[in-house]
């Protein structure tokens, strides 16, 4: 099982560093920093949240993309913007998550692209919210997990969605 | 008329058989009548001859019937296509004998049922004049006249001959003889190898190999092969393709089916240039009555073969006639080329492997299959065999349509043939391929013509227009009209064809203008090879040639025209002026046309022209009936013909 | 933009570097990934390769051709060849390249993009004859064919030869995307793109929609409404709410959304008691 | 399949009403829309260019053929009928524009009651054509390709080769001839065929 990047909610501290850890990786002019792929909230008091493209299996915006400018990459299973691209922004409208979005001080359309296997924002993340892994959990944690009973928001999401 | 039975010919030996049939049935006629009905006839009114020669057979009918003819069963009357000397137009003959009357009017119809028909005298004043051509005299039959007898003639082989609206005519003179003996006792691969055995080349202008071409087409495999004959014949001063289309329809759809017999095709496509509605007309009909002869549709002939031909007319652009670009306009789209580094034998129209030839090349392949290959690489040279159609025109005697072996020399096309110079001037040059070509000089008069020799000299066979060209004619001025020309025919695709064109017609205009600087042929160069070599089609990339062979053979009169403006040929409006000579009567006639009251004078007695006031229109030159209006450029007077 | 990608590779040489380029590739992009600096108006990778502006032109030579013979092809349209030579800068190609952006400043004298480039081949002042406007439109197509992709095929090449331009014969045709104006590599297409709630381009005055909570511009109503066709041929369900919603509220909702399913494990696990 | 990944129809949970489509927005094909015209409603060009669209299948390939019966028809290629052959061909009308003004068989504006035209081919034009030409603007008072002489009774058109250079240089007036002529010559060419 290849990696992906792994997002547990109850860890999230909304402390923005996946914000800039992506913001700084992707920046192609030192000093302009571009903006970030990845997204935390404050969702209320309890929750906060990370957000980052979900790399769907049959995605919106490839859908729409009318010169096939989004194409996934087969060694981290991410879809990535090519040079193809024309900037008709079809595919910002399409995502139903907001996850395509336009950078305009460097006038490119943007969405995650795990850093092409290599995620800046999991590296940074200080807290365990995200990680970058072939399983959410080790072991240990998986059992802590269980103990705790505590809730993640997403993979229970995601559970949902597969009935 | 003899008229099939309507029924569809269930096999290549019923064809044979009712064509066997037809020729027996025809053995009984005494004397046909035959009207040209090519462009220049018709223009002349050759139609009206026709309706005229049908009355007064209907008049004579008794006088006829008593003389043994009778319409339609000893007496035979129709239209065929251009007989080729459209100079001497509107032209009839009479077969047996050969009898070649020129210049007949509608009234003369009546003298010749008369005279010849009934009492077998030739009607004098008809009679082709020999001039100073093989001792002089009139000439009683075309074989006497050099024109004709040293044609050899394959592609045009039926043109002037049949009546192009006629099946039976065409199956009488051999037609689908060559189709049927292909379905029948070749393979696909035989044809293919008969066809490159001949030598046969792209009459459209390149000269690629057909054979070649076919079997490069044979070899991608795919489910559909498509397959179109090039009608859209745009070089200005040829129209061989048109006379075939028009005057032997038949030929260039039996050559296709031969082709659709070797490649496989079921669907074909002719091309036709939307300025030639009477070949759409005549191709129409044509494949009307091959349907209905089984010819055409499924299961030909009983073979099982399938094939469908349509015509698709041409919009009215040159650039069509570049293969890419004419697949382009039959996919409904605008007829931009597309680069060929994908050959079109791969993926054409419609991204499909697709045969592309020119309709004198399809009109060849009859005779090939049915004479063989042999017979058709026994004439011409090197590796340009057969023969080549041409149209000769410009300043030459004899303007008209030719077919000659290849190897000829331009020499002898031009003088043997085409009887030499106007007014016997000077010659100066012969413009060769269209647009594309270039022109060649005096000297290089005894270059054998073929496709090699010429591209060698800086021209081009091209689709086989020859544009004669005497002393009156000025190099700069020829140049920039084909510049002109291109630029009213370029698609506009790409940078080099689009604005190099306009820039070296630009520079050629400001030659011709008297407002040339040094360097200036220097800048024409430069821009012409890189026209040359970075356009994306041959359009642009032969576009410079007119430009280039005249400044290789006739640098003089461009530098004339810079250094010291003048216009030798007395042809460039700026640089020349009128002047009224001696032989001026005063008859007034000048002054009353001059458009902007520049020519002024007492009645009888010598006019004179405001040189500030006249514009150069030349319409007092060809008003005058006394040669007395002179061109002068420089200090010399450079005198020229009256344009009418 | 080839089709039918196979892994099958050639090996050629480009000025003098070997490499292994998958099959089907075009020159100009194998070039191009080596880092070689190739010039071109008219290519543009998401769009059909057109050969138009002849300035992406290299020498090439195929095995088997003689030392001396060289011939200049497009490298947009041109796909690699085993054993193929190429060279992207020699003199004939830098000549040829010069003589190219000397015509286009001949054309479009106006441009300041042009007129760099030239530059970088020696042409500081064209030695033709100018146009006398203050058009810059190169005819690269790149907005016909960008506007082709797109589907709405409004921007059309009308008339021919040199005489050839690019307008938009329909208005209805156009959305007002402003794809066309932003690739434009000379800068030729004029418009404004928000102007007091107006979007104006080709000649045509759209209304903007924005986003009511951030305020962000979406696009014209023509515009959101072809992405919406177009999503639907495409078999896209298309949320009526998120129509007007910009890329941060969707985000911000959908977040808010997971972070609620807290609450439905919650009601989950006292039903199952 | 990983818990990462979301189908796209994923979206549309059961409890999630803000992701829910709204009503009539399901994605299903919306049903095709009456024909917002009926044959009546329909302008003369309109009709003329359905009558010539009749005889064709109704894609690309077709258009050149159908604006050539246009413009048969009209001798012009009126912007209404246009739009329907767009419409119908489904032919983008920018494409349909761009081959109208592409090939010189087809006019954009109406023509003169008839046509004069200057064959240019290089047999004429050695001849002496371009005079020709020169003294029709003249004497018409109109350019080449564009417009009509102002009692609207002619245009003037400048052709290539007509093939019958042997008669050279030619000009063509509606369907007559008129061979070997001179500036001189248009004036009475002009009266005679001045139509009724």
């Amino acid at each position: 099982m290849s990696k992906r990047l792994y997002v547990t909610p109850y860890r999230c501290i909304d402390c923005k560093v996946c914000e800039q850890a992506c913001s700084l990786a992707n920046t192609p002019v030192p000093g302009v920093p571009a903006r970030p792929r990845v997204q935390s909230f404050k969702v209320d008091d309890q929750n906060n949240f990370v957000l980052l493209c979900l790399q769907c299996d049959e995605p919106s915006c490839q859908a729409v993309c009318p010169v096939g400018a989004l194409e996934r990459n087969p060694e981290t299973g991410a879809i990535e913007v090519n040079d193809k691209c024309i900037g008709c922004g079809f595919c910002v409208r399409a995502c139903p998550f907001g996850c395509m979005d336009y950078d305009d001080t460097h006038n490119e359309y943007i969405k995650c692209d795990v850093c092409k296997g290599d995620p800046a924002c999991a590296k940074y993340c200080p807290t365990g919210a995200l990680v970058w892994s072939d399983k959410p959990w080790t072991d240990q944690e998986a059992e802590e997990y269980a103990k705790k009973k505590s809730s993640d928001p997403f993979t229970i999401a995601l559970e949902m969605t597969k009935k | 008329m003899i008229s099939g039975n309507g029924k569809p010919f269930g096999s290549p030996q019923a064809l044979l058989e009712r064509a066997e049939a037809i020729r027996t049935e025809r053995k009984a006629i005494k004397q046909e009548i035959r009207v040209c009905a090519g462009p220049g006839c018709i223009a002349r009114g050759a139609k009206d001859i026709h309706k005229q020669f049908q009355s007064e057979i209907k008049s004579h009918a008794k006088e006829l019937k008593a003389a043994g003819l009778e319409l339609d069963a000893t007496l035979s009357e129709k239209c065929t296509g251009c007989h080729g000397m459209c100079e001497a137009g509107p032209v009839v003959t009479l077969e047996p004998e050969g009898t070649f009357y020129t210049g007949v009017k509608p009234r003369d119809a009546k003298k010749i049922v008369e005279k010849t028909l009934l009492h077998d005298q030739l009607v004098d004043p008809l009679l082709y004049e020999l001039g100073h051509q093989r001792g002089g005299g009139k000439a009683e039959r075309y074989t006497d006249i050099p024109f004709y007898s040293l044609q050899v003639r394959v592609a045009l082989r039926n043109v002037g001959v049949v009546d192009p609206t006629n099946f039976d005519d065409f199956l009488a003179e051999g037609g689908f003889k060559a189709f049927a003996k292909a379905v029948s006792e070749m393979t696909p691969e035989a044809v293919i190898d008969q066809v490159e055995e001949s030598g046969l080349r792209g009459r459209g202008g390149a000269g690629f190999s057909t054979g070649r071409k076919w079997r490069g087409a044979l070899r991608v495999k795919k489910d559909r092969v498509w397959l179109i004959c090039n009608g859209d014949e745009g070089d200005p001063g040829a129209f061989m393709d048109r006379a075939i289309m028009e005057g032997d329809p038949y030929s260039v759809l039996e050559g296709m089916m031969i082709a659709a017999y070797a490649l496989g095709a079921t669907d074909a496509y002719i091309y036709v240039r939307h300025e030639y509605p009477l070949a759409v007309e005549h191709l129409q009909l044509a494949i009307d009555k091959l349907h209905t002869a089984g010819l055409l549709g499924d299961n030909i002939l009983g073979t099982g073969m399938t094939l469908n031909i349509r015509i698709s007319r041409g919009g009215g652009a040159f650039v069509c006639g570049e293969s890419s670009a004419l697949m382009r306009s039959l996919e409904g789209k605008v007829g931009e080329p597309r680069a060929k580094y994908v050959r079109s034998v791969e993926k054409g129209l419609h991204d499909e492997p697709t045969v592309l030839n020119n309709v004198e090349t399809f009109t060849c392949v009859p005779a090939i299959i049915d004479k063989g290959a042999g017979w058709f690489a026994s004439m011409g040279r090197d590796k340009s065999k057969g023969t080549k159609a041409f149209s000769l025109v410009g300043k030459v005697k004899h303007t008209g349509l030719i077919e000659v072996p290849m190897g000829r020399t331009l020499r002898e096309i031009i003088y043997d043939i085409g009887g030499g110079i106007i007014d016997d001037r000077p010659f100066k040059a012969v413009q060769t391929g269209g647009p594309s070509g270039g022109c060649l000089p005096a000297d290089k008069l005894d270059l054998p013509v073929d496709f090699d020799t010429l591209s060698r000299a800086g021209a081009m066979m091209g689709s086989g227009g020859m544009i004669v060209m005497d002393d009156h004619t000025c190099m700069v001025d020829v140049a920039k009209y084909f510049i002109n020309f291109l630029i009213g025919e370029s698609c506009g695709k790409c940078v080099p064809c689009r604005e190099g064109l306009r820039q070296v017609y630009d520079l050629l205009d400001k030659i011709t203008k008297g407002e040339g600087e040094d360097g200036d042929i220097e800048k024409i160069e430069k821009l012409c090879h890189t026209m040359e070599v970075a356009s994306l089609c041959a359009l642009g990339k032969s576009a410079p040639y007119p430009v280039t062979s005249t400044l290789k053979y006739f640098r003089d009169e461009y530098e004339e025209h810079i250094q010291n403006k003048v216009c030798r040929a007395g042809v460039c409006p700026s640089l020349i002026m009128y002047e009224i000579n001696e032989d001026c009567t005063g008859c007034d006639i000048c002054a009353r046309h001059c458009p902007t009251e520049a020519i002024t004078g007492i009645k009888k007695k010598m006019y004179t022209i405001d040189p500030e006031k006249c514009i150069s229109c030349g319409i007092c030159k060809s008003v005058c009936k006394f040669d007395a209006v002179d061109i002068k450029s420089g200090d010399k007077i450079v005198s020229r013909d009256a344009v009418a | 933009m080839s089709e039918a990608k196979t892994n099958e590779t050639v090996h050629l040489t480009i000025d003098g570097r070997e490499v292994d380029a998958p099959k089907g590739a075009m020159i100009l992009d194998v070039a191009r990934g080596m880092g070689i600096d190739v010039p071109s108006l008219c290519a543009h990778p998401g769009l059909e390769p057109f050969g138009a502006c002849r300035l992406c032109v290299v020498e090439i030579q195929k095995p088997g051709w003689d030392d001396w013979y060289k011939q200049l092809v497009t490298s947009c349209l041109y796909p690699v060849e085993e054993g193929l030579k190429v060279w992207t800068d020699s003199d004939e190609v830098r000549q040829n390249r010069s003589v190219v952006l000397d015509l286009q400043m001949a054309r479009v004298p106006e441009s300041d993009y042009i007129r760099e480039l030239g530059r970088q081949y020696g042409v500081e002042k064209t030695s033709y004859a100018e146009r006398d406007t203050k058009d810059t439109c190169i005819m690269c197509t790149i907005c016909v064919r960008a506007c082709e992709a797109i589907g709405r095929s409004a921007i059309a090449t009308l008339s021919r030869g040199p005489d050839k331009y690019v307008d938009v014969p329909n208005k209805d045709a156009c959305i007002g995307c402003l794809v066309c104006a932003s690739l434009c590599p000379t800068d030729a297409i004029p418009f404004t793109a928000n102007d007091n709630g107006k979007r104006r381009i080709w000649d045509k005055e759209f209304d903007l929609v924005t986003d009511e909570r951030t305020g962000e511009v979406l696009g014209t109503p023509e515009y959101l409404a072809h992405v919406q066709k177009r999503a639907e041929g495409n078999g896209l369900v298309w949320p009526e709410t998120l129509k007007q919603e910009s890329a941060k509220v969707k985000r911000y909702e959908y977040a808010r959304k997971l972070s609620r399913v807290a609450d439905v494990e919650d009601r989950l696990a006292d039903e199952a008691k | 399949m990983s818990p990462r990944r979301a189908k796209k129809t994923d979206v549309d949970l059961d409890n999630t009403e803000a992701l829910e489509p709204s009503a009539g927005d399901t994605g299903a094909k919306a049903p095709p829309r009456p024909n917002k015209s009926r044959p009546s409603d329909l302008s003369d060009e309109e009709r003329a260019a359905d009558e010539i669209l009749a005889h064709y299948p109704l894609a690309e390939p077709s258009l050149i053929m159908v604006l050539q019966e246009l413009n048969d028809h009209y001798q012009w290629l009126p912007p209404k009928a246009l739009l329907r052959v767009s419409e119908k061909l489904g032919v983008p009308f920018g494409k349909v524009q761009g081959v109208a003004t592409f090939y010189k068989a087809f006019s954009l504006e109406p023509k003169g009651k008839k046509t004069v035209k200057v064959c240019l081919g290089t047999a004429c034009h050695v001849r002496g054509a371009g005079m020709l030409v020169d003294e029709l603007k003249r004497s018409l008072k109109v350019e080449p390709g564009h417009g009509m002489s102002e009692d609207g009774d002619y245009s003037l058109e400048t052709v290539n080769c007509v093939g019958a250079c042997a008669m050279a240089p030619v000009v063509m007036v509606g369907d007559n001839y008129y061979a070997n002529m001179a500036p001189g010559n248009i004036g009475k060419m002009l009266k005679k065929e001045k139509p009724a």
